[in-house]
């Protein structure tokens, strides 16, 4: 992947949180507090003009920019978890314009490993991990290169989101509902299917 | 509609827990505060005052939450003052979490009995 | 001396709280509070002013409470950002009970971890 | 006893506070939040300035003003408590000017009883109750009138709250100290031992 494929992704993210900002907040309305879409929109409008302003020239410093901008705007679960997870990833990133599909599975796997480590959720907890965990484990598994791979990996996205529907709420304020938060899809999880769709665009070469 | 009465010896306290519970749970549950503004405190003339003001808004019951012991004692001595026409339970729960628990429970429309013992559980959740 | 860092989605709610503790433990505890003020929610970078505030009173030890799960997820990167030469302990507790019963036992001149025991024990300690 | 002196009985406590007001705060301070002296004073100061104002004519009537007062004005816990008990003692005592021993005893039995209600302690939680069911239990059990047994009663009162010291605190926010709260002398004992000396002046004559 290169620094501008990478760029590329966030931009292809922030129009997408954009477009499905609603949507997005009100998967939250019903076992949240209705802000999903505003925090995580809110981040990725700043990150897009930050990135414009700065134009980081490496996948480190792009990375890092990200991770730093989204945990100085997003005040809500989603914003410190994804900033903390690229700041893990920015860790892997080469401070290079391009990286091979191994380094950048590490650095997904070292997103996921962070977020993990901070929200002490696990798959079934019914988070934003039920999306990544299982597409981290498609992109580590399978021999393919990832331009197959990933576009495979962005068709099943939404259905792991929507199979959160039927999980009870472990994490997160929606476990103060308990078994009422069963029944509705979880916002993070419906986000993360948004990432990984641009991601399979961008990989896939169709943007 | 079941209301909330947030009682706590900061007014600001209480305040800033409203702003935030209205906005976990969409603004549907009536909420008021009672507390001392610029001396710290809670009296139970100050607690009446609150139920008065839930009363007026039509509610058909009362959940009371407070920060301390003695913001209960106060909470029971102010029931006996009122004399309200609808229930009002006071609950003891972790005052910031149990009120957010009961916001959000009652904000799906269940029953008063409910956002009361999700109020209490709020006492065995942890935070990580 | 031992610091606490109050952290809220609504800075209002600890501010009131801070009020509220040093009142309670006679202001020898340095208190510090992070959270939203204009728009509710608390990131990673208002618990590294926070974290940063303290250092600067020179305390030798920093306990920070929270409200919901996601400000210890800020608090958690906030200490990765900020690293901190003196410890720093992110203590679950309910957040109201758990820095009054924290405050009061560091005032008694108590080492940080009796305080950090006290404020966990508050979910264990009934109001009435 | 007559209206007259049980009004002299608030004046009375409201001068013995006013007196140790300092004393009550420092030990306040040691297991709690150093405003003990100051709230009662802030309430018993209200009481009195009510009581010439508005010279309420019968037991009932003055002891229902002490009660709205204290309720009104102290934002502590012995505000709430001294508050419910007295309204509770206020519909024991007759709307007349003077009542007999038994009568007495009974208003200050309801005292008690309200405040074991209210506050859920019991004797050995280092409360003013400490204070309040020993000397209870003597006026009920002594069969001497009590212009004897009262200031007997007196004369105990300041050991029963001294002996609060060894107790640790159970109810009351001195229970977040835990065993931290052994060694100090509850503060609502020490201002209700005050009371019970007054009591025992204006019933044993010597005001
Ligand atoms: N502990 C956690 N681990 C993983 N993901 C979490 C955790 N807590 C919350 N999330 C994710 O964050 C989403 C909510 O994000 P958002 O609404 O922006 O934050 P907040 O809950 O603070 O309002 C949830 O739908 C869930 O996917
Ligand atoms: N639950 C209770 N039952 C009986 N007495 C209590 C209780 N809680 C507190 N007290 C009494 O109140 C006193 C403290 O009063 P005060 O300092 O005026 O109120 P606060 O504790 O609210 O600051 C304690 O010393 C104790 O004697
Ligand atoms: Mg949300
Ligand atoms: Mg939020
Ligand atoms: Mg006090
Ligand atoms: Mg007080």
């Amino acid at each position: 992947m290169t620094n501008t494929q990478f760029q590329q992704l966030w931009v292809c993210f922030g129009q997408a949180v954009s477009k499905h900002k609603d949507e997005l907040n009100q998967l939250d309305a019903a076992i949240g507090d209705a802000d999903h879409g505003t925090n995580l929109d809110r981040g990725l409008q700043q990150v897009l003009e930050k990135m414009q302003a700065a134009s980081p020239a490496t996948l480190q410093a792009t990375c890092k920019l990200v991770a730093m901008t989204l945990l100085s705007t997003v005040g809500g679960a989603s914003g410190a978890l994804w900033g903390s997870g690229l700041l893990a990833a920015a860790k892997v990133f080469p401070d290079t314009d391009t990286c091979d599909d191994k380094t950048l599975t590490q650095a997904i796997q070292a997103f996921v490993d962070s977020i993990e480590q901070r929200g002490k959720a696990v798959v079934g907890d019914k988070t934003m991990l039920d999306v990544f965990v299982p597409a981290l484990s498609s992109l580590a598994q399978d021999a393919e290169p990832i331009t197959v791979v990933v576009p495979e990996i962005a068709a099943h996205a939404k259905e792991w989101a929507e199979a959160t529907a039927s999980l009870q709420a472990k994490k997160g304020r929606a476990a103060y509902l308990g078994p009422r938060s069963v029944g509705h899809i979880d916002p993070g999880a419906t986000s993360s299917a948004l990432w990984w769709q641009c991601l399979g665009r961008i990989i896939g070469g169709s943007v | 509609m079941t209301g909330m009465l947030l009682v706590s010896h900061s007014r600001k306290l209480v305040n800033g827990l409203a702003d935030l519970t209205r906005e976990l749970s969409g603004s549907v549950v009536p909420i008021e505060t009672a507390g001392g503004e610029d001396s710290l405190g809670v009296t139970a003339s100050m607690v009446a005052s609150g139920i008065t003001s839930l009363l007026v808004q039509g509610v058909d019951g009362i959940l009371i939450l407070g920060d301390l012991g003695s913001a209960f004692i106060s909470a029971e001595t102010a029931i006996d003052l009122v004399s309200s026409p609808t229930p009002v339970h006071i609950v003891d729960a972790p005052l910031v979490e149990g009120t957010i628990a009961a916001a959000m429970t009652l904000s799906t429309g269940a029953a008063i009995q409910d956002a009361i013992s999700a109020a209490t559980e709020a006492y065995t959740i942890r935070k990580r």
